[in-house]
């Protein structure tokens, strides 16, 4: 247990580290942060004092020493674009992502699991193989495009007159297929409630949720076929396993024995792969986020990459790889309560 | 007595169960203390193979039978002790030094499923050992050899270009056997080669060892938990009970006087086509783990003539009357 | 009336290429307390028939034919309902490897429990008392302590002796139990043989005994059958077919065994392997390795013939009873 | 009028910090505009309307005294006199991005409390467009220090100030919420000065959206009132969309590509300068690429501007384009490297693109790589390319301002020519400017500007693409023509929303 | 030897695989599609009506053609053209021709790394185990996407971005390579370790063969088959992470495009009316992506031992 703990924390530090170390090795790449700052008819003489103040005149190693230096007492530098730490920055945005990433995974969750172990129960089933097909074409979009569909066919809406309009059906099917969109297509809206600290939230408002519905609609679309699958893989696996036919052969129910003892086993390897998962759709936000200019990390991100906001940019590598180890650790810690035939070391499972 | 072939010296295995120094470190009562978890699967065994001779190991699972087999064949190294092979240490040697002595020890492992490669014909399977041992050799020669060895455990040699998954286990297990012979080896170590296969295909293979025996004068140390396999093709036999030498004596001599309490109750246990009810030596307790090894005789938690010299003292192998060597200090003091 | 009647039972399976025919023909029946033992090499069907009999071949196999009468009611016939209150309560079933029957992820003790309630309406506790109560009768040390463990934190003697334990849970008529000892040690093989057996004659339950080891059979059965193939090829008391097998397969098995050669002597080895249920050969599918084959067994499957209380399925041993019996009606 | 109704906007950017002077952009301005009031402002047609000056006068050749309105109050309650014009003046010339446009003036006098002059070194034509970004803060408000000892008053490019977080104005709105990059909101100033306004908007919530398509989804789908920019590709839908409404307006924003004559010899010769301008289909790019949504340039000066020059038409002829670099001696043509920012201007990508597919008809190769702004511009001040596209505003909304920045012989010292990546020198040009940038008689000095425009034709300094044109779009009701302008500051504080 | 060997390809016609294969409609068609995608991209400069790389071709009055059956098509090009005036139909052929070799490309590269490092790992064991697993979770920690702008970023700064167009394929090979080879790393490590466990492995010890025969002789050609199986989905994944990362505008110039720099190119168009531009690409994209995925799922199936043993 306590390798373990030692193990994740040192992981967290050498992936921090990392990335600190790449960051500031290619910020000269990622552009001039001055062009943000100032305004055009600004005169190079100008710039270089602004430069000069910045420090980002000095050599590659000064500036590393000096970051890691604070870096050290939890002060990441102050954000070019926001005049602020960047922690803060992160901070204030790290609330909708992950407001963005909770509702993407119980939409994932909910789905994922019934659907995975039908279509484990009853392969033959029409139904299952629809899931499936359904899910393989699901992982084979790209998900700014189901973004992009989604604004199209719930924000916008359209309206469908291919089937003729005279005849019962097809004035049916034109209804069937038309949409009258109006879902808010961007952003988080204005009904937020204040939770603590730079936290708000739109769980609580129906403002709120209307605005998180399509894009964790697309963001969960990514993820889901992946979990459809593995949860229906692994369950097959689980279900042509000795105790399984055991548990059948000591008389127990269906119920029991798809709900208790196979799902039990199913979900210990969906639980490692989750944490994964969890930690890449923090990611993934990237895409979405920009698609619905959600105002989370990914766009936050994305923008200081256009801006050449390196402070932020370091910043905000940090805390994704830091989230990612300890969603992977929570993940690790939660699989060891659920599965008594591990304990904890530092050796990965 | 003449020198022996091979001789195993006070060979010692432990395998690490605690991982880094970070791993062994752990909470107790509040105080941060190191432990540290070993299976010691070899407790001091000393062992000489004569040249021609059968010796076999018995013993329950996870007695250390294989490990033996593995440290004599330089599989895993050894954490103390030697292996000597005509008077010559090898548990050293490593690369091109070793070469000479891995063509005159050959091994047969116990799965026939798993010990040839899924990927290679069976010609390949045969074909590279020997290229690689005699790299001068003409092609006809190591087409030659081949055919001999294919000849000789009965595979026909029309089967070469297929895949070992298109074999029965006994015809596997032939094809291994084969093999092992291809490089022309003196001693082979079988390590349960017959104890995944079924009855009637058993007493193929253990003909086809005893005829290679007989014709190429090989030495075994053959591996098995199966008595009634020891009685019919050993020479020797040497008990094992977590990681020691309980008894080791001719087949003749053990069967007829089994003198160890555990080589008592083993043989006890063997179902015999003609009992009509389970008649054995009933043992109490639990089989101890080789993580946390008894202290003195290893056996004393079973046995039913322990006493306190036997929860302390480790006994030691002791020459009786019968020629047997067995490790017990009931049978030391005539208590048996 | 037979407590277990077996009838013609065909199993098959459906793969890719047609059906394969894993049972064939396979009739016997099984009294109230009576001990019996099936025998044949890996691959003959054994497990197979002991699945069928809880009906619980898993997909793709199915049951092409044939009747499974348990106390008079066709086990084949009956909906998945009606089965679960047999299976595990009238007829209990011990699996062959220990290690992977038990439930990793749930303690011994719920695996016990539910098996209670999902055939008796009584409360958790009792049903553990009732747990706590057949462990006491597998001689397992300390069995409080056992309720809440998982099955990784026992031996696999201990998980053997759960899994008796779990059998006898509900009292039940019939064990049928699958290699039961073939993964463990031979000293311990023979204490739970010895267990198993005490239990059942305690308790009168009839024990269908499923092995590869002829000395477990002759020890604990009292009737046994030889499948080879898929089909049983001689069925009756164990210690007449140990003694004087009639079958050749029978007779070649039995020779086989080291404890019948001389030390250090070649054994007796029947040739070839059993074939694969995809290319089982016509006729008695033994022939192919039969020294005594004929013309005639390449034909057809023998049918069974009586020799002593044993009944045997062999044209060559078909023959030599005909020509007893006709020395016999000669003398006369 | 009852400021009542509520106003969402959705633009591509959010002003990046409350200090007006920290950072001189088209955000920023907009800010000022409806946090602040300006001594004067920009009409529609670009005279210029009184606001916190009443009335000026002119007093001498280098001074103007202007007259302020009694009874302004800011934000914080303090009244508005003299003293905060001087206040805000003395720190336009410390602002980093200021200094530049106030470099012709010398000093504020304040006469009385509603008083002062407007004091330049030397006669400056163009005073009154420069006092249009005199936008007087509240020098009480940002005078002292803050609990931390800080200068309230400070001007801080990076880190947090008081007056990047804190804003006082004349202004219509007060600002109540910020949450950069997400969202402000705006209060109707409840003392605000010009009662006479008939804007009727309480409550103004910002909401910057960068992705073109979700910021025109945004407005079809209701989720907001008013939106800018609009792209091009999507004026058709607007128009089409029953429930909202589109204003476009031709803008001052220049597209030129530069030649760099250091880098390409053949640039050096202006027959080969003139094939390029031959070459080039502004008309195709307004039409096709731009959606018409741009108004094809020959010059830099738009309409409207001093310098504008009627008679420059653009002039795309393949065949000439193709004589003259015959004439040249270029007939098989050259390799030339381009470059273009791709996220700065409307479809600049775009533009290049086809600008490179149309050189290739007279031969000319271009190896084209498009960037993004940040990575752009250390490429531009380092001219990379041999060919490089850049968009510019005369911050000043006068012509000289193009020359000086574009196309002034380069220099290090005095900053001339700072954007010019062409190269391109002609001295006599530069002094003819310079000579116009002292004439105070309006008349004769856009005579000489656009003697300027027709020599920079005739020698194909740089190849004018368009102006960009701008565009807004707003629900059905929303009255955002009136208050629209060129400079793309729209006067919210005017707004009616029915 | 006497006898006739048989045939390579009479194994493979008897295989499991080749019988499979035979029976699954699905993979039939997915295989038949993908090949001809594959032969249309391998052979566009052929089949392409018109060369999207040469600007003299292009005219930007022919801009926004829609696809031929709408109105104002132009029967020249078929699917009409690009908001630049390239026809599309030629695009999109050289486009779904850089998507794959980004896709095959890529996952070459991540499969000769993560072998190599999976085999090291999974064999040697130990501190070499140890050392490259932990690379592989740091770098675990970061998706594809953002390795890749990281990376991206990287090859700016050192290239210059002159040189960036000429390079920008091999840097989306090498960004997707390098950011997805832990992935069968893992796998191959995985197979390795249960590879290692079998006697063959011991076998050939026994023999005296070198560790990096033993390695790559006798382990490799084991842990093939899974390798294959996700190389397969790697290439789906692989297209969608450059799509992806084109999108973002951190993939393959305008110029030289690939399918997901069309979309990119498009997507400002889609609700404007010129939908086409964005929609037959990202069609094409999806066909591409989802037939390489069917196909990935029934070599899954054929080949996971654990699926189909018994
Ligand atoms: N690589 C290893 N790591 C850790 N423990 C091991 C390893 N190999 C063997 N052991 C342990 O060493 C002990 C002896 O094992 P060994 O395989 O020699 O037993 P065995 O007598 O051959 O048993 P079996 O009859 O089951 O083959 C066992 O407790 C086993 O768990
Ligand atoms: N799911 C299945 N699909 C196809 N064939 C099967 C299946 N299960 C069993 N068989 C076949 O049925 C035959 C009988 O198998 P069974 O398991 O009954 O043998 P067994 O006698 O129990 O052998 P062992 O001693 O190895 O347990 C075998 O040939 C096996 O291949
Ligand atoms: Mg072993
Ligand atoms: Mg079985």
């Amino acid at each position: 247990m306590l390798a373990f703990l030692v193990q994740r924390v040192s992981q967290a530090l050498l992936v921090m580290f990392v990335i600190s170390v790449i960051a500031f090795a290619i910020q000269d790449g990622l552009g001039d942060p001055l062009q943000e700052m100032v305004g055009m008819s600004v005169s190079s003489e100008e710039r270089e004092a602004i430069r000069e103040e910045l420090g980002l005149n000095d050599s590659f190693v000064v500036q590393y020493l000096r970051f890691a230096g604070s870096a050290i007492q939890g002060d990441l530098g102050n954000s070019y674009f926001y005049s602020k730490p960047a922690l803060e920055v992160i901070a204030e945005h790290l609330p909708a992502t992950l407001e963005l990433v909770i509702g993407a995974s119980l939409i994932i969750i909910v789905l994922s699991v019934p659907i995975g172990v039908y279509a484990a129960i009853r392969p033959q089933a029409w139904l299952s193989k629809f899931f499936m097909g359904v899910s393989t074409v699901g992982i084979s979009i790209p998900v700014f495009l189901t973004a992009i569909v989604l604004i199209q066919l719930f924000s916008i809406g359209v309206t469908v007159n291919w089937f003729p309009a005279d005849t019962g059906w097809g004035q049916w099917l034109n209804e069937f297929f038309t949409t009258e969109g109006g879902l808010p297509s961007y952003g988080r809206g204005d009904d937020l409630v204040h939770l603590f600290g730079t936290w708000e939230s739109g769980l609580f408002t129906g403002e709120g949720l209307a605005h998180l519905v399509l894009p964790c609609v697309s963001l969960a679309s990514i993820m889901l076929p992946l979990f459809i699958r593995l949860i229906r893989a692994e369950m097959m696996e689980v279900l042509q396993s000795d105790y399984i036919r055991y548990a059948r052969a000591k008389g127990l129910g269906a119920g029991r024995i798809n709900f208790l003892h196979a799902l039990k086993n199913t979900m210990l390897p969906v639980i490692t792969v989750g944490g994964v998962q969890l930690g890449i759709m923090v990611a993934y936000t990237i895409l979405t986020e920009t698609v619905f200019q959600w105002p989370g990390l990914g766009l936050m991100f994305l923008e200081a990459i256009t801006r050449s906001d390196i402070p932020l940019i370091v910043a905000y590598l940090m805390v994704v790889g830091l989230i990612f180890v300890v969603t992977n650790t929570l993940v690790d810690l939660i699989y060891g309560l659920v599965n008594p035939t591990v304990k904890l070391t530092g050796k990965k499972a | 007595m003449t020198s022996p072939l091979v001789s195993i010296q006070n060979l010692e295995k432990r395998f690490d169960l605690s991982g880094s120094f970070l791993e062994q470190l752990r909470f107790e009562g509040g105080r941060l203390r190191r432990k540290q978890e070993a299976v010691h699967a070899i407790n001091g065994v000393n062992l000489d193979v004569h040249k021609g001779e059968a010796l076999c190991v018995v013993g329950e699972s996870g007695c250390g039978k294989s490990t033996v087999a593995r440290t004599v064949m330089g599989l895993i190294a050894p954490s103390a002790g030697e292996i000597h092979y005509g008077g010559q240490r090898i548990d050293h040697l490593e690369g091109k030094t070793a070469l000479p002595y891995r063509r005159k020890m050959q091994m047969i492992f116990q799965n026939p499923y798993a010990s040839l490669n899924p990927r290679m014909t069976i010609l390949q399977t045969l074909e590279e050992p020997i290229r690689f041992h005699h790299p001068d050799w003409t092609a006809q020669a190591v087409r030659d050899k081949i055919h001999e060895v294919m000849h000789s455990v009965g595979i026909d040699p029309d089967w070469g270009s297929r895949f070992g998954h298109e074999f029965s286990g006994g015809q596997r297990q032939r094809i291994a056997i084969a093999r092992a012979l291809a490089v022309d080896p003196e001693f082979i170590v079988a390590d349960e080669p017959i104890s995944a296969l079924d009855v009637s295909i058993q007493a193929q293979v253990l003909n086809l060892l005893m005829d290679a025996r007989e014709s190429r004068g090989l030495t075994y140390l053959f591996i098995t938990h199966d008595l009634a396999v020891v009685e019919h093709f050993g020479t020797r036999v040497a008990v094992m009970y977590l990681g020691r030498v309980c008894e080791l004596a001719d087949t003749r001599t053990l069967f007829a006087t089994p003198r160890h309490p555990y080589t008592q109750a083993l043989l006890s246990a063997i179902p015999k086509l003609e009992d009509d009810r389970p008649n054995h030596i009933r043992l109490q307790g639990e089989v101890p783990t080789p993580v946390n090894l008894p202290s003195g005789c290893v056996f004393h938690g079973r046995c039913p003539y322990a006493n306190e010299r036997c929860r302390q003292e480790v006994p030691m192998l002791i020459t009786t009357d019968g020629g047997a060597q067995v490790a017990c200090h009931a049978v030391e003091e005539q208590r048996l | 009336m037979a407590l277990l009647e077996v009838k013609n039972l065909d199993v098959r399976f459906a793969v890719r290429g047609g059906d394969l025919t894993a049972l064939r023909g396979i009739s016997f029946s099984l009294d109230k307390g009576e001990r019996l033992g099936l025998v044949g090499e890996s691959g003959a069907g054994k497990s197979v028939a002991a699945f069928s009999i809880l009906n619980l071949i898993a997909k793709p196999g199915y049951i092409a034919g044939g009747q499974i009468l348990f106390e008079g009611r066709d086990l084949a016939a009956m909906s998945e309902r009606e089965l679960r209150k047999i299976r595990g309560n009238r007829i209990a079933m011990i699996f062959q490897d220990p290690m992977m029957t038990l439930n990793p992820v749930l303690t011994i003790g719920t695996q016990m429990v539910e098996a209670i309630q999902a055939h008796r309406k009584i409360s958790r506790k009792e049903a553990r008392a009732i747990a706590l109560d057949r462990l006491k009768k597998v001689q397992i040390p300390s069995p409080e302590k056992r309720l809440d463990q998982y099955p990784h934190e026992l031996s696999g003697g201990m998980r053997q002796r759960v899994i008796i334990a779990i059998a006898l849970l509900l009292d039940p008529e019939i064990i049928i139990a699958d290699e039961p000892t073939t993964a463990l040690d031979v000293t311990i093989q023979a204490e739970i043989m010895d267990l198993l057996l005490n239990l059942c004659e305690q308790e009168n339950v009839a024990l269908m005994l499923i092995t590869h080891d002829l000395g477990v059979v002759s020890q604990v059965t009292r009737r046994m059958l030889v499948m080879y193939s898929g089909r049983i090829i001689e069925q009756g008391p164990t210690r007449e077919i140990i003694n004087d097998a009639q079958h050749p397969y029978t007779q070649g098995l039995i020779n086989a065994l080291p404890q019948m050669g001389e030390p250090g002597a070649r054994l007796f080895q029947i040739p070839g392997a059993m074939p694969s249920l995809k290319n089982v050969p016509s006729g008695c599918p033994f022939h192919p390795r039969c020294n005594f084959a004929t013309e005639q067994c390449k034909r057809a499957m023998p049918a069974y013939v009586r020799s002593g209380n044993v009944d045997v399925a062999c044209y060559e041993v078909a023959n030599l009873i005909e020509q007893e019996k006709r020395m016999q009606e000669a003398e006369s | 009028a009852d400021a009542t109704k509520n106003l969402k906007v959705a633009y591509d950017a959010d002003p990046v910090t409350l200090d007006i002077h920290e950072q001189l952009s088209g955000g920023i301005m907009q800010l000022s505009h409806m946090s602040f009031d300006p001594l004067l402002r920009w009409t529609k047609d670009l005279g210029f309307e009184p606001r916190l000056a009443e009335s000026w006068e002119r007093v001498d050749d280098n001074t103007m005294r202007f007259r302020l309105r009694k009874g302004v109050k800011f934000h914080s309650g303090n009244e508005f006199t003299s003293a905060d014009v001087e206040f805000t003046f003395d720190r336009l010339k410390q602002s980093q991005d200021f200094k530049a446009i106030f470099k012709p003036f010398s000093r504020v006098d304040v006469i009385d409390e509603y008083t002062f002059d407007l004091v330049t070194s030397e006669p400056y034509p163009l005073l009154l467009n420069t006092a249009t970004y005199i936008f007087p803060l509240d020098s009480k408000f940002y005078s002292g220090q803050t609990e931390d000892g800080k200068d309230k008053g400070a001007i801080l490019k990076h880190g947090s100030s008081f007056a990047s977080d804190n804003l006082s104005g004349t202004g219509p709105y007060t600002v109540t919420e910020r949450k950069q990059g997400v969202r402000v909101e705006f209060e109707r100033f409840a003392d605000y000065w010009d009662t006479d306004s008939p804007g009727n908007v309480g409550k103004i919530v910002l909401t910057p959206i960068k992705e073109n398509a979700t910021r025109v989804s945004a407005l079809l789908s209701g989720g907001v009132d008013f939106i800018a920019p609009v792209p091009p590709n999507d004026l058709d839908r607007i128009k089409r969309d029953r429930n909202s409404e589109l204003v476009t307006m031709s803008g001052t924003r220049i597209i030129l590509f530069h030649m760099n004559q250091e880098r390409v010899e053949a640039f050096k010769n202006p027959k080969v300068r003139q094939a390029i301008a031959y070459a080039i289909n502004q008309e195709g790019i307004a039409a096709k690429i731009m959606k018409g949504f741009a108004t094809p340039a020959a010059q830099m000066s738009p309409a409207g501007y001093q310098g504008h020059n009627e008679n420059l038409k653009p002039r795309f002829d393949v065949e000439k384009a193709k004589k003259l670099m015959k004439e040249a001696g270029y007939e098989d043509g050259f390799t030339i490297t381009m470059m273009a920012p791709n996220n700065r201007y409307v479809n600049d990508d775009k533009i290049a693109q086809a600008a490179a597919a149309m050189l290739a008809r007279i031969n000319i190769k271009v190896d084209l790589k498009t960037l993004p702004k940040a990575q752009f511009w250390p490429e531009y001040d380092n001219r990379a390319a041999d060919m490089m596209l850049i968009g510019w505003h005369a911050d000043t909304e006068d012509s000289a301002n193009f020359y000086e920045f574009l196309t002034f012989c380069p220099d290090a010292d005095s900053g001339a020519g700072q954007y010019n990546a062409g190269n391109y020198c002609n001295p006599e040009i530069d002094a003819l400017v310079e000579k116009a940038n002292v004439e105070t008689d309006l008349d004769k000095r856009a005579a000489m500007l656009q003697d300027v425009e027709q020599r920079l034709y005739d020698d194909a300094a740089f190849i004018p693409l368009h102006w960009q044109d701008l565009a807004w779009a707003a629900k059905k009701g929303v009255n955002i023509e009136p208050v629209l302008n060129v400079m793309n500051f729209p006067y919210l504080g005017d707004l009616v929303v029915e | 030897m006497t006898t006739a060997t048989v045939s390579r390809w009479d194994r493979f016609r008897e295989s499991f695989f080749w019988y499979s294969f035979k029976r699954d409609k699905v993979a039939i068609a997915s295989f038949l599609v993908l090949l001809s995608m594959v032969l249309a991209a391998v052979f566009a400069p052929l089949l392409a009506p018109a060369d999207p790389y040469d600007l003299a071709q292009i005219n930007i009055m022919n801009s926004e053609l829609p696809p031929v059956g709408l109105d104002g098509a132009d029967p020249a090009f078929p699917l009409g053209t690009d908001a630049q005036g390239r026809d599309l139909l030629s695009t999109i052929l050289y486009g779904t021709r850089v998507s794959l070799m980004i896709g095959f490309g890529a996952v070459v590269l991540q499969a000769a790394l993560g072998i190599l490092f999976g085999l090291l790992a999974g064999y040697l064991g130990g501190k070499v185990d140890a050392i490259l697993m932990r690379i592989a979770d740091v770098q675990l920690s970061f998706s594809t996407l953002m390795v890749a702008i990281i990376v991206g970023a990287v090859f700016k700064a050192s290239f210059g971005s002159l040189m960036f167009g000429e390079i920008a394929i091999y840097m989306l090979i090498f960004i997707i390579g390098v950011a997805e080879w832990p992935q069968i790393a893992r796998t191959v490590r995985a197979s390795v370790l249960a590879e290692k466990k079998k006697e063959y492995v011991d076998a050939a010890k026994v023999m005296g063969f070198g560790t990096a025969r033993i390695m790559f002789r006798h382990i490799l050609p084991n842990t093939l088959s899974p390798i294959f199986v996700i190389a397969t989905v790697q290439i789906a994944n692989a297209i969608i992470s450059e799509a992806a990362l084109s999108f973002l505008g951190l993939g393959m110039p305008e110029t030289q495009p690939s399918l997901g720099s069309l979309i990119k190119s498009g997507f400002d168009y889609i609700q404007s009316g010129s939908w086409w531009i964005t929609l037959i690409p990202g069609l094409v994209l999806v066909v591409l992506v989802l037939v390489i995925n069917l196909l990935g799922d029934w070599l899954r199936d054929v080949m996971n031992p654990r699926l189909y043993k018994g």
